[in-house]
């Protein structure tokens, strides 16, 4: 008998992703602001139809987010920062004030929490250092109770168990194994170990031998995965460390077509996504429609020369 | 003008009430603390260790506006991960750095909404990922890169990050027990909390500004000690360690 | 004589008994089990996957007595800490394995001490490390390598590994909700237990065995329920790949 | 101003340690059974005088728990497992039948969730995964309490803070990171993260450059560390891969004279003990007399055919 790969084409894993978010719509991405954001799958989830979500995530998120909101599928943001740290996420921003989606107010701690707690395998987890933030007033991650061995006050964070994961990571075997190479892996191990289910991109896939050479490497065994799609530049226009830098330029102008919007000229927005996002072109369409590999190779460039 | 820049007035200032072994991190808006810190490492405190935001004691070839990713800090002597954090903001840290859209006479930091409600905000801002080192960490600081009478306001809308609440009996009431906000640096001046009320008040103003330049730009009516002077400007070897070694790229004079 | 050594007879039936696409471990007398999970890899089960003792599909090339260090299992798809265990041993496993000093005739398992006290016990024993897998996982084997009126009582001094206690309304009552141990392998012969009572009962002899030499060793009064046969022998291709691609050295026949 | 190195010699790291130890004697140790035990500090420790100790470790240890129990320096053991692995551990076994020590029936989740709650920097680790074994009766480290989520009974485990931890890795730099480079890292990290005082011996130091070049490679950041120590073969008689292998057959004889020690004649530990850790000579010595360089190159060879 032989053993069955866990990597698979882009539709396939939206077949599994997509019914499952119908079923209980939580959608956790991976990464944090603009690095290795699962980018690629979000475009193939939105142009599969998923509506309604719930988004979690690593603490801070941005580009991702907006367009996700800008498509229109998004119920709920349970992320505690979302901004695309230069300038404010303007998608998110327009569609918290005109109450088309609620923004929750949370904490990291909060949302880390809940993912150690559901990681763990237990009902919650005690945090310990939240006081006097308006953001414990609304937040509906938590709730007091009393410690059963000091007696003080604490927060209990309810185990979050996502219902589907987006990861994006540089490489992975056959099998599913993950190799992050970046030196930050953000909160995606945890995630992948708080999920249902776990769909990640990668850009590049590898022989066995490379992870069995240097098992320490693997960030996420293939037991977590339920599939592993190779996209290259999966994560643009975030950065795929140390592959790619974050594709600045690109967010930039995305973010002036999401401000003119908000400010009443959605054309652009619309011209934007359907042409990225819901006339779903495959990878490679996507990659030449954003500038082609010149423009990989120079944040490709920029991201070698760190 | 002078020969230096707002926000290298800034980070010195920062720079010099770092100590040599203190561990702190940068917080999210990190050009001007990470450059600080930096300084301080190379100046007067060699063992003063960046951590508790998953990166220690990164290396970088330059500054950049954001400085939480691989391009700033990939070269450093570690990293750590989202559940290592946890432990941090818990255990807390000597110092870290907040800024947000609002700022209050009690060192209140607003990141939710101005303007509305939560719900239903007129403006709705970024919201804040940590908020446990403002309380968990001895102390902080709080680095706007603006100054003006929409971010300095007499009472936040929202209190994402708290600073001394309504004052030493509210703070106490509230169960902070650690310093919470020292000093206010902006690129204008220097403000500090008197230590009776917690209120806000000017501690220096940097060369090129006015005492009344700082009250104009401020959204409330902030206390004047007598004898207000002017900030110590950068030295040449700050000067030369901030633009030689730090900023070569020159992101704090942009 | 047969052309088989006793532990390989176990490490067939095990093997026999693990499905595709489980996931399971070792546990800490690993030699057996491990033989066996490899075994079913490689014939019948390419999709289980090894993992919840901080290795994840090892590719041992060779077997070891003990099998969880770098030795044994460092060629492998993958490592985590005790971090990652814990979870895992909340959220469980298909298939788990155990042994101890004492075992009952409800399949509980003694590891901490025989006679006396637990503070002043007249043997005492190595302890447990993970005593979770038991009750979280779906069901787990006991596999001790040798079988005598000694490790074989009517009930043990301390339950360190909890079986099916008392029976079914014990097990009820503590909370047990999985299946617990399934069967009991010894070199001797297989015993599963009776689903009404919970009690261990015979299920069939190794080849070289009698019935009677099963009783004689066993320190309680085994139920031998009717029809009670022979284990059916490793086959050729069970064989080969055991002693050409899993133990190459020849553990299991020392 | 310099940058002061925490690479220190083992009596300065002594000089740390064992008054520590005296203030508040709990005393964990890294590594799992026979690897990457730190071997070197425990009988360094011994011959400081450190007396009166509560042991913890991860779940799993053998020879060096035994070792400190035969130098009559261990009041209590917090080791869920304590074993040869092959054999029982002879003193151990004869300390705690004659209660000459406290042996506490424990499991591997009280004391991970311990160190877990210490390491997280809260009052306790919820456990929802113990039942119906007697362990739960004698459990020193966990109460029950009642989960403030579901309303089921849970336990707590408290926050277990070691007041020094030793541990054991391949590498270190001077200024104190650590680099695991075996598959396995146990829970040393976790230990670093839950312990007021964390010394490292490893077996060799490298330049600055190798940590920066890889810093993903660093277990353990200097943050954590207050001392490391170079000691080569550190963990001898236990393993650390991938540079050496455990030493079997050192440890088979040593507990050889365990059991004779137990059944009544002392004379060869007696010895033993005099001649590897009272006597405290240097490492160089103690290499000699265990074999020297040639047994070391077994060792390193038996590790390198893996």
């Amino acid at each position: 008998m032989q053993r069955d790969p866990k990597l698979v084409e882009l539709d396939e894993a939206m077949a599994l992703a997509v019914p499952a978010l119908r079923e209980r719509p939580d959608l956790c991405l991976g990464g944090l602001f603009k690095q290795s954001r699962p980018v690629a799958l979000v475009r193939a989830a939105l142009a599969a139809g998923a509506k309604g979500l719930n988004l979690y995530s690593s603490p801070g998120a941005g580009y991702d987010v907006d367009l996700m909101i800008a498509a229109d599928a998004v119920a709920a943001v349970f992320i505690p920062g979302v901004t695309l740290e230069n300038r404010l996420c303007p998608n998110f921003r327009a569609a918290v004030e005109s109450q088309r989606i609620t923004a929750h107010a949370l904490d990291a701690l909060s949302v880390v929490g809940g993912l150690m707690a559901s990681a763990n395998g237990v009902p919650f987890q005690p945090i310990a250092a939240l006081k006097a933030s308006d953001v414990l007033k609304h937040n509906p991650l938590i709730s007091e109770f009393e410690c059963p061995i000091t007696g003080d006050t604490l927060h209990a964070a309810r185990a979050l168990r996502p219902r589907v994961t987006f990861l994006h990571a540089q490489e992975a075997d056959r099998w599913g194994n993950i190799r992050h190479l970046s030196t930050m892996v953000y909160a995606d191990q945890l995630m992948a170990r708080a999920s249902d289910m776990v769909i990640v991109s990668v850009d590049r896939i590898v022989e066995d031998d490379v992870v069995l050479d240097d098992p320490r490497r693997v960030t996420i065994p293939s037991h977590y995965v339920d599939a592993v799609v190779h996209i290259p530049y999966g994560a643009h226009p975030t950065a795929s460390f140390p592959l790619y830098a974050m594709d600045e330029e690109h967010i930039d102008a995305y973010a002036d077509l999401g401000d003119a919007a908000r400010k009443g000229d959605p054309a652009g927005l619309s011209e934007y996504l359907s042409k990225h996002v819901t006339g779903a072109p495959d990878q490679q369409t996507y990659i030449d429609e954003i500038g082609g590999a010149k423009r990989m190779q120079v944040l490709e460039q920029e991201a070698a020369e760190l | 003008m002078s020969d230096f820049s707002p926000l290298e007035q800034m980070t010195v200032v920062l720079a010099r009430d770092l100590k040599d072994r203190e561990l702190g991190a940068a917080g999210a808006a990190a050009l001007v603390p990470m450059a600080a810190i930096a300084l301080a490492r190379e100046l007067h405190a060699p063992n003063l260790s960046i951590g508790g935001e998953m990166f220690f004691n990164p290396y970088p070839s330059r500054l950049y506006p954001s400085m939480l990713d691989d391009r700033a800090l990939g070269r450093c002597e570690g990293s750590e991960t989202f559940i290592e954090l946890f432990g941090h903001s818990h255990h807390g840290l000597d110092f870290f750095f907040h800024s947000g859209l609002q700022h209050d006479r009690f060192g209140n930091i607003n990141l939710h909404f101005v303007g509305g409600t939560l719900d239903a905000p007129k403006m709705r801002g970024p919201g804040a990922a940590n908020l446990s080192y403002c309380h968990t960490s001895t102390r902080y600081y709080i680095c706007p890169t603006v100054h003006n009478v929409r971010n300095f306001v007499g009472k936040v809308d929202f209190v994402t990050i708290p600073g001394h609440l309504d004052g030493p009996q509210s703070k106490r009431a509230a169960g902070l027990t650690k310093e919470g906000p020292r000093f206010v640096i902006t690129p204008r001046a220097v403000m500090d909390f008197d230590p009776d009320t917690l209120e806000m008040r000017l501690k220096s103003v940097h060369c090129g500004n006015s005492v009344q330049d700082v009250l104009d730009h401020t959204g409330f009516a902030l206390n004047v000690p007598e004898g207000v002077g002017t900030t110590p400007p950068p030295s040449k070897a700050e000067l030369d360690a901030l633009r030689n070694k730090i900023d070569p790229t020159g992101e704090l004079r942009h």
